[in-house]
């Protein structure tokens, strides 16, 4: 089996095999039913299963988001579409105060088995409120899975593992992945929540990375192998649960780590990983850790200033190279 | 039948939940002056005719979302008396595993599906019941409890709005107590018009006297028969007072925006006590029968405090369970 | 004086913010085109009346808030057209310090205090001012420009409910082009009365042509007096129509719900050509002063564009300035 | 001079004295004119000011949270109350897309000097929506100034700082400790946003702690002191900006660090001092970094559960004698 599919095409496959499959899944939210809005991502869904099932929605995200949770607490399998993550401010109190403590609040009898898709699109000179990642705010809360695909593969198999799980899943993918192309199988198939995975095996430093900075900490290893350094690359896909075991047998291998995430730095995802890595491995760390990520600062518009903003293989590169002199 | 055209049965059902609301209450004011419940408790005392009456024409599996205001509620649908009071203590045998306490009760058995603290949040919640209940088919109606407060947030909007323009079932009952915590509402909203604000969502908004349980029966018997017929949701505003503070058992005389006189001026509007005069009227609820239905309330009571009392606290080792399923 | 009881420097005034604004916008569909403007940009074309017919009647010092389709609101207001370009052009000298991008316009200095890009925020930030001028004394009155799409956000209700409330010095103008993106009025909301939800909110609502300027001008310069005079807050819906897509230049025929013919209705609606039609009905723009209206226009432009495009890009060692003040 | 307030004594002082000296500090939100939402905090101050500059809100985080904000911007120095933090998940919008991001998207046009007040307010069986600690997410986000005091002394000087500041100060004050009582001047004072303090010196190792946390270090530095063990705390007050070298000064000097903060633990503040420590102390840590905080759970009502689930004194203490066992 060698069928390619682009990350976006991916996407969409999920959600049209899991709509097919399951009459309990449905998917609402902005764009959902636009010839542009949310990319490709729900092309042909209005055709295929209709305004029941398709439910592009008013500009609302609190009470959008809400209705999802609802549904769900209703035995239905929703998927909720924000078509950029900066747009999730206004549903916190529905993903939060609500999603992720009904089941424990109420002691297991009630469950919110929503998947809640953010986007996360920058770049293009789209400043400030159109650019945000905020996989750590959601990592912080319990009650929430995070899951940030890199690969075509991931993107479908953790898309169909976030809509069959019981409990609310932050599913983001990133428009720079999209065009990205990638073997996928037609069937559905999950991949698992909580696993990262290794991508490429190495001794000397360790780069876990989440969602498109994987693609960049993978051009990062080729330029960095041809000085002669051999890194090991952990995709994490999931931020929560996060499979602390993988991150620390392979920091315990190389002694070395550096994290790379697209949300701020300040804490970011990064702060989790380095202080999961201190408290568990401390022992093995031969250098201090390194976090690559955007800086403390709003997405500026300029293009000027973009290319200064996102971190990019050379980030890494560096970063991998600081760690390395700085190695006890 | 007497003449109102509701069932005697039925009569006498929202008689039963109206006593069992209050007494159980009463008990409750007992329990907290004294410290034997501790989590933060919001009295329905006052509002009893509201949950009664609409919930004597729910089905089971209708769908009730609440508030922090949720024991009228969760008892008129038929919620295990013995559950909430262990709730109440925070044992394991609450129905929320004692980790809700009296904001949180809930009992999806029968259709009660939950009460948050967050006001407004339920609102887009029964929303959502009632989208699922449209793409399932399966003419389930969701009724979403909430007081005046909600109307302040703006997600009560939002909701209306889209229940409105997919005509979902779904049945808004506002409880227009005039207050939210201590602030009244002509101090929050240039009028003291909720229901009208329905109506410009394309849905009938009414006002109706809170206090007649014959009134809540009627109007939201028509709403919720609208909503399971497929057209589409109402609101039903409730104008009603409630007796005691915001939170706890005291009374609030005189603290804040309330007065003495406007408290006892509710308090001779009794909604359990106009009622039994007015089936007293009918004939259909004598001397005998009041006292039996008293008695058996009391008992009901003392069991579910006896339940309570005797029940387990969770075990610290409880404390991470069920953060997932 | 013409009939209008409008002052002809006025009705001028309008005429050339009106032309201002479209001559600027078509050059920017050329630059947009061949990607010499590369942020995402939402053009104001087929709307410039409701911005010239409400800024004319504001004092410079009133407070005007913009949303992502921005231009024309900051032209009306009197914003410098060098600083608009360059940033477009996410030079140094932007009006923004190239950090905005069209979507974010500013120039406090003749009150255009900002542009965001989430869909309903800045309805409250206008409030906030008002409030502040309330409470300062001054008599500044605020301006909330947004679309349609807004009026989803239950932060509408919200800032409209507490407005009125408190008989701030603001001013809501719906601009309803009918679409929110891609997707229509009627999709969204059950009904297509957005002035009359301001009306529940205790408020005059009114809707309007929001191609004629004059009615705009009239309409709005109630309400800015009542706002001045303590009298509280209006909401002026203002019917529209934006002639190209959603963002960017194309037109958007025939791309889901829009279909050509009612793009060339609109088209055929130009607020711009009915005006000038008026006013050389009535006598007050000859030939020679429209072209000499135009050439000026396409000077500013020219000298705009050279401005943007010799100004400098934005240093990478400015990135982290600014962060805080 | 050695005039005692309480804690909450000294937060209605701070803000009667600038409003008294400051016409245009003003203060908004639920509660702010009744006799008990938000204790003591806001007593006499509708009285003395009146309707004008005390208003006391409708039920509508994220709008009213927008006034303040647009109110700042025109010249006020606006503080917006919420009597818990739970209920600024509505207002995320306002306080994240729009105050953090005005000054820096708009090129330092615009600012907003908005003093905004989340309350701590947990315990009591209050449960999961009425427990929370949102700093590590305030602290994420660019723009945004975070303070946490924790005496009398820091809750007056930090709230004049706050209202003085020119950017939006996330101000976070603790029921728990109202009661405390502690010098305090009368004068107007500031105590500096970013800076912390070492409210205790010791060698063998640093526990950096806020706010409430920090009466239990201290209680725990004694238990510890019996034991031998000479702790020095570091009382962060600000978390953003944070004071970098202070912790780091610390921590050079101990080679041992526990953080404590009443956040959840994934994700939280002490991921972040964590991965600063690790970043740029590494080379002087004897011992892996531990982190006391809320477990990864929603806040339960019962107070069998409640007593688990908060940490103290003795948490800290065990924290501490885990650090020293496994020391280098
Ligand atoms: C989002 C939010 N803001 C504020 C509060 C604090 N609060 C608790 S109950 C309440 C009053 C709500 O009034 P209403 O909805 O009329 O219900 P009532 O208490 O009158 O039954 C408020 C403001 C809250 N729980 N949630
Ligand atoms: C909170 C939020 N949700 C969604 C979007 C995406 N979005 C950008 S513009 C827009 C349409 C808004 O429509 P309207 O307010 O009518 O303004 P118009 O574009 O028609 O001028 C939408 C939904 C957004 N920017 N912000
Ligand atoms: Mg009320
Ligand atoms: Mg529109």
């Amino acid at each position: 089996m060698s069928r390619k599919l682009t990350y976006v095409q991916a996407i969409n496959e999920a959600v049209t095999q899991m709509m097919d499959k399951d009459s309990s899944v449905f998917i609402m939210g902005i764009g959902v039913n636009s010839p542009w809005y949310v990319g490709q991502s729900c092309a042909g869904l209005y055709e295929r299963f209709g305004d029941k099932r398709v439910i592009d929605t008013p500009v609302a995200e609190n009470g959008m988001t809400g209705v999802a949770v609802g549904a769900a607490m209703a035995g239905m399998r929703p998927i909720i579409v924000h078509p950029r993550m900066d747009f999730m401010y206004y549903a916190m109190d529905q993903i939060i105060n609500q999603a992720a403590n009904w089941h424990y609040m109420f002691g297991g009898r009630v469950n919110v088995p929503v998947t809640i898709r953010g986007i996360v699109n920058r770049g293009g000179e789209q400043a400030a409120q159109h650019s945000q990642s905020l996989q750590a705010m959601f990592m912080h809360v319990p009650g929430l899975k995070v899951v940030m695909p890199s690969t075509p593969y991931d993107a479908k198999g953790l898309l169909v593992a976030s809509i069959r799980d019981d409990n609310p899943v932050i599913y983001i993918d990133d428009r720079w992945l999209y065009e990205q192309s990638g073997e996928v199988p037609e069937e559905l198939y999950e991949v698992p929540i909580g696993k990262g995975v290794i991508r490429r095996e190495g001794k000397d430093i360790t780069v876990v990375a989440t969602s498109y900075l994987v693609c960049e900490a993978n051009k990062a290893a080729e330029n960095l192998e041809k000085e002669g350094i051999d890194t090991e690359i952990v995709d994490l896909r999931s931020l929560k649960p996060l499979d602390n075991n993988l991150v620390i047998e392979s920091v315990k291998k190389t002694g070395r780590l550096v994290i790379a995430d697209g949300g701020w730095k300040t804490g970011g995802a990064g702060a989790e990983i380095s202080a999961l890595v201190v408290g568990s491995a401390f022992k093995y760390l031969k250098a201090p850790i390194m976090r690559v990520s955007l800086p403390d600062a709003p997405a500026p518009a300029s293009s000027a200033l973009e290319k200064a903003y996102y971190p990019t293989a050379e980030t890494i590169v560096s970063a991998v190279k600081k760690v390395l002199e700085e190695s006890l | 039948m007497v003449k109102t055209g509701i069932p005697v049965a039925t009569l006498r059902e929202m008689y039963v939940t109206m006593l069992r609301i209050r007494r159980c209450e009463n008990t409750l004011v007992e329990l907290l002056r004294i410290n034997e419940i501790r989590c933060p408790t919001h009295l329905y005392t006052g509002q009893e005719a509201i949950a009664a009456g609409i919930c004597a024409n729910l089905r089971k599996d209708d769908y009730v979302f609440s508030t922090h205001r949720s024991h009228g509620h969760y008892i008129a649908k038929g919620g295990d008396l013995k559950a909430m009071m262990a709730e109440l203590y925070g044992k394991r045998t609450g129905c929320s595993r004692g980790r809700g306490g009296s904001m949180h009760l809930v009992d999806p058995e029968v259709g009660l599906m939950g009460s948050a603290a967050i006001v407004g949040s339920t609102i887009p919640l029964a929303v959502g019941t009632a989208l699922a209940s449209a793409i399932q088919g399966n003419n389930r109606v969701a009724v979403a409890f909430f007081g005046d407060g909600a109307t302040d947030e703006g997600v009560f909007d939002e909701s209306l709005n889209f229940a409105s323009l997919r005509k979902l079932p779904v049945v808004f009952i506002c409880e227009n107590n005039l207050f939210s915590t201590h602030l009244p509402l002509y101090l929050r909203q240039p009028a003291d018009n909720i229901s009208e604000r329905a109506q410009t969502h394309i849905m009938p908004g009414i006002k109706i006297d809170g206090n007649n349980v014959l009134e809540v029966y009627e109007a939201s018997q028509e709403a919720i028969d609208n909503a399971r017929g497929g057209r589409g949701p109402s609101l039903i505003e409730c104008r009603t007072y409630r007796w005691r503070a915001h939170v706890g058992w005291p009374q609030d005389y005189d603290v804040g925006f309330r007065t003495k006189e406007e408290v006892k001026k509710w308090e001779k509007r009794c909604p359990i006590k106009a009622f039994e005069k007015f089936l007293a009227g009918q004939g259909v609820l004598s001397e005998s029968e009041k006292s039996q239905i008293s008695e058996q309330i009391d008992r009901e009571i003392e069991e579910a405090l006896t339940f309570a009392r005797e029940s387990p606290f969770p075990d610290e080792s409880e404390l991470l369970e069920g953060v997932y399923r």
